[in-house]
């Protein structure tokens, strides 16, 4: 008789040893920074990717994103447009498969559905349509309403944070997951889930009714590891620190590659990113 | 009555929101999230408030303070669910009920909003937007809803958006939307530091429907890039009472994020 | 000023008075039998019911049911199909509008997001397009695959059994929902719940997550509403009870008709229902 | 070895499960209640155990007795999660690593089942079935499943279905489920009281794969309502060891339910 189950837990160096180059990748809300530094110091290219806001624009400051799935990329600090987004769109470089949080997430259900679209209603009447061809104007075969038939979004992996699990993938998010992580899951091929803490498997089935995925794949245990992102439970987001990549970001100059190099390519580890960032400035953004 | 045009944009919104309505609004948008607090407050025992996926009821409140950064999660504080469990959109059919606000890089005369970006090729647009976020679907299914503008600027109010994210009244007509099979009502006005605008009956184009204090129809025209409808007499945008100031100073807005400070 | 927010706790008889005969009734899991027992008394009669079940088969012997969408009707203790429904069906007086779980679900789901149908691929190459012809075969607009449509299903009300609720209608199941319960709280025009408690709207703030239903239209106080099925982290079903059922059922003769007068037609109120039961008997089911 | 049928099909299907799978079991179903037990407690130390919408895994019990009734709920005190959370078909595309098990009224010998009814007019059933619950989507996405009969009778193994509530083989052939466009892996055995029965590789048509202890040809070929493939030789279903017979009786059907008991 075996009698072990199996652990779950990688490290940050056995998560990148499951990307490659011109994948299509989902990140999670908040954004797994951890995973996206990684990503970024490991030069990963090409990537196809759903994420939104700064994340996102980290990912393309980074060099590694070749397409974006994207329904948001707004800035914030009164930037309206994430700035190397608004940059690589602008200049061409980026393709850039336009669409909306419904119609993501129909696609999404459609791949966890195992089925090849599903229609939506969202979108009938805008530019969608036109600038998007993968999205198809339908009558419906019931009542001849015209719809959209979005086709399933297949990433291959799924990057999430949350506050905890345990050592076999049972993730417990804190007070709900972010808007978009189980639709990511769900369609996922696999998925990872960096964590602020790994409990007992009897602390999860003390209340199986907040495990919110069933399952992950993979675990990595990085406490603050959405940095400068929120956790909900754990710390609120770094303002200032967003403030300073807006800023630099907005020149898409210098000043950004060697925030660039400082925070995400010199730093070989979670653990070397948060000396860099410091503890004093970690214990500050608690969370109440 | 002395207030900022945003304090009046709000007071005015929060005087359309009746008791019992499910309020959504999105981030960074003080304009409205000040609006619903208020009404909250003044005459919605029953509203639904919806910040950030968190439902509630915040009636009982003394202050609804708002966050000095929209995109704050610690508004979980007050849920009593969450709006979505992973799944945002499958109880669309009952939004009859909800109510939001949107902006816009474009917003054309009949209402049609573009969140997409300028220019004519999307493959290199001249200026690129944030993205529809959930606009296309919230327009789609909402009861009504409101454009409100930072900003009432003839490069925001154009004749013809270039791109298209959320469909107001379409080509116009007031059967517009019926014909695109689209439930929801689509706006009901456009509110801007200068005015508000609703939508004629029939040919469902934007008309001026008030003026807040001190503005003139000619600043309203000169900034606005498509021939606006002007009724032979425009009203001015009723002023805050004195409780509504009060209450929105003192219980919503106390840290002056509407007056500028 | 208005100061007081409305409470949504309703009467039996303020719930009866919402039912008509002809109307679309969808039951939850486990059966809210404080409604069913009020429906059957109160004669309601050619509904359209989404029941499975034992309740189902109750439903059909107090002569309520015109048409049933149907999924499941097993019957327990050595009888494999519900004997009412049994003998309704080959009778052929009851309508079935035959599906399966996974069409149920997705024709409910069409109707909670408005659209007119969904795709489902369970049930292609079964007998069920050809026995129910509101499914219809289609090929899909992007890949060409045989799937089937579903249209939606959209009850009128939805009828569920939980825990707790608040006086503001936030309903939190125990270890969560039945199966079936949200997809009919999403598809129904309203909802109502008889629950074993009502508790403090701070209790329900202090775990948010554990709302289930966010805003029911009616919330009925009913401990032990759910007898003689169980109530999860209240009683278990009582087994002895379900046993007499199915034994005067099978015969569908006088003694069902007995059974039906002393615990349907005469209780007048849930009340005396469960004095009808007994209190020993009741307190005899204790969850653990 | 000394064992019931119903303990022999159990064993039988418990060594079929393997480690890490997803196994799912209906209600009143016990010997594949008692095969999945059986299987995580000897060999599947990371299977995942689906009952009535909760997921557990608790190969760390010493024991799991099968419930008195199918239908109990208190298998929630095992619960890592719920395996639907309102959404129980959300994630079919990972049900390839998901086994489960299904009955018949009638079954025919491509492993189409029909838990529907019997007769030629739906509306008027000479036997009205229980209904096909979740088998059709199950059967369409799992990558195997069982077909685990109560009786081997001529009456539910019969040439023909007269509705087919699960696609097994369909109208027969290797790319019979292929050309349906259906993923999942199909029917893998049919498991009776008195044999176990395969399909045949390229027309995909049931044959006695091997003869519980005492059972003849003849009184299989007699209880089948069609013509069953006989290969030349047939061998005796793999008895019991003293160790699953051992575990099986003391740590999971403890009170005899598979003993007749």
């Amino acid at each position: 008789m075996e009698t072990e189950r199996s652990k779950k837990i990688l490290s940050e160096k056995e998560v990148i040893a499951k990307i490659s180059d011109g994948m299509t990748l989902a990140f999670g809300e908040p954004a797994p920074m951890g995973f996206i530094r990684q990503i970024i110091r490991n030069k990963i290219r090409d990537l196809t990717v759903i994420a939104s806001g700064m994340s996102l624009d980290m990912l393309i400051a980074g060099g590694c994103v070749k397409k974006v799935i994207s329904y948001y990329a707004g800035g914030g600090f009164g930037v309206a447009v994430a700035p190397s987004f608004r940059r690589a769109c602008e200049s061409g470089e980026l393709d850039v498969w336009e669409c909306e949080e419904g119609i993501l997430t129909t696609g999404l259900e459609a791949a966890g559905k195992a089925l090849p679209y599903l229609p939506w209603r969202g979108g009938v009447g805008t530019s969608l349509p036109k600038i998007n061809k993968d999205l198809k104007l339908i009558k419906d075969p019931i009542e001849g309403q015209v719809l959209l038939a979005v086709p399933a979004i297949k990433p291959d992996m799924a990057f999430l944070h949350a506050a905890e699990s345990d050592a076999y993938g049972n993730v417990q998010h804190y007070e709900g997951p972010g808007w978009l992580d189980l639709f990511l899951y769900r369609a996922a091929k696999a998925t990872i889930v960096q964590v602020e803490k790994i409990v007992s498997n009897e602390d999860v089935r003390a209340n199986p009714w907040a495990t919110t995925i069933a399952g992950a794949d993979g675990i990595v245990r990085m406490p603050y590891g959405a940095h400068p992102f929120y956790s909900r439970g754990y710390y609120v987001q770094d303002t200032s620190f967003l403030r300073s990549y807006i800023d630099v970001a907005k020149d898409q100059g210098e000043q950004l590659e060697d925030f660039l190099t400082r925070y995400f390519f010199s730093p070989i580890s979670h653990e070397e990113y948060l000396e860099e960032v410091g503890i004093k400035r970690l214990l500050s953004l608690y969370e109440y | 009555m002395n207030c900022t045009p945003q304090e009046l944009m709000a007071i005015f919104l929060s005087r359309e929101l009746k008791d019992g309505e499910q309020l959504q609004v999105g981030v960074a948008l003080p304009v409205p999230e000040a609006a619903v607090r208020l009404a909250h407050i003044m005459h919605g025992p029953n509203m639904e408030l919806i910040f950030l996926g968190t439902r509630m009821n915040v009636h009982q409140l003394e202050s609804l303070p708002l966050p000095a950064f929209g995109w704050d999660r610690r508004v979980v504080r007050w849920a009593e669910s969450y709006s979505d469990r992973g799944h945002r959109f499958d109880q669309v059919k009952d939004w009859n009920k909800r109510v939001f606000f949107i902006g816009g890089i474009q917003v054309d005369p009949m209402g049609n909003t573009n969140l997409i970006g300028i220019g004519e090729n999307h493959k290199r647009l001249k200026f690129r937007g944030p993205g529809s976020v959930g606009t296309p679907t919230l327009s789609t299914h909402v009861g009504r809803y409101y454009i409100v503008l930072n900003q009432h600027s003839a490069r925001t109010l154009v004749e013809k958006c270039d791109f298209i994210s959320s469909v107001g009244w379409s080509s116009g007509g007031a059967d517009a939307r019926k014909k695109l099979g689209i439930p929801g009502g689509g706006p009901k006005y456009c509110v801007t530091p200068l005015c508000v605008m609703d939508f004629t009956e029939e040919e469902k184009t934007m008309r001026l429907k008030s003026l807040h204090p001190g503005v003139t129809c000619e600043e309203v025209e000169l900034n606005t890039g498509f021939s606006l409808v002007i009724p032979n007499s425009v009203p001015t945008t009723t002023p805050p009472t004195e409780e509504e100031l009060d209450v929105l100073r003192t219980r919503v807005d106390k840290t002056g994020i509407l007056r500028g400070t």
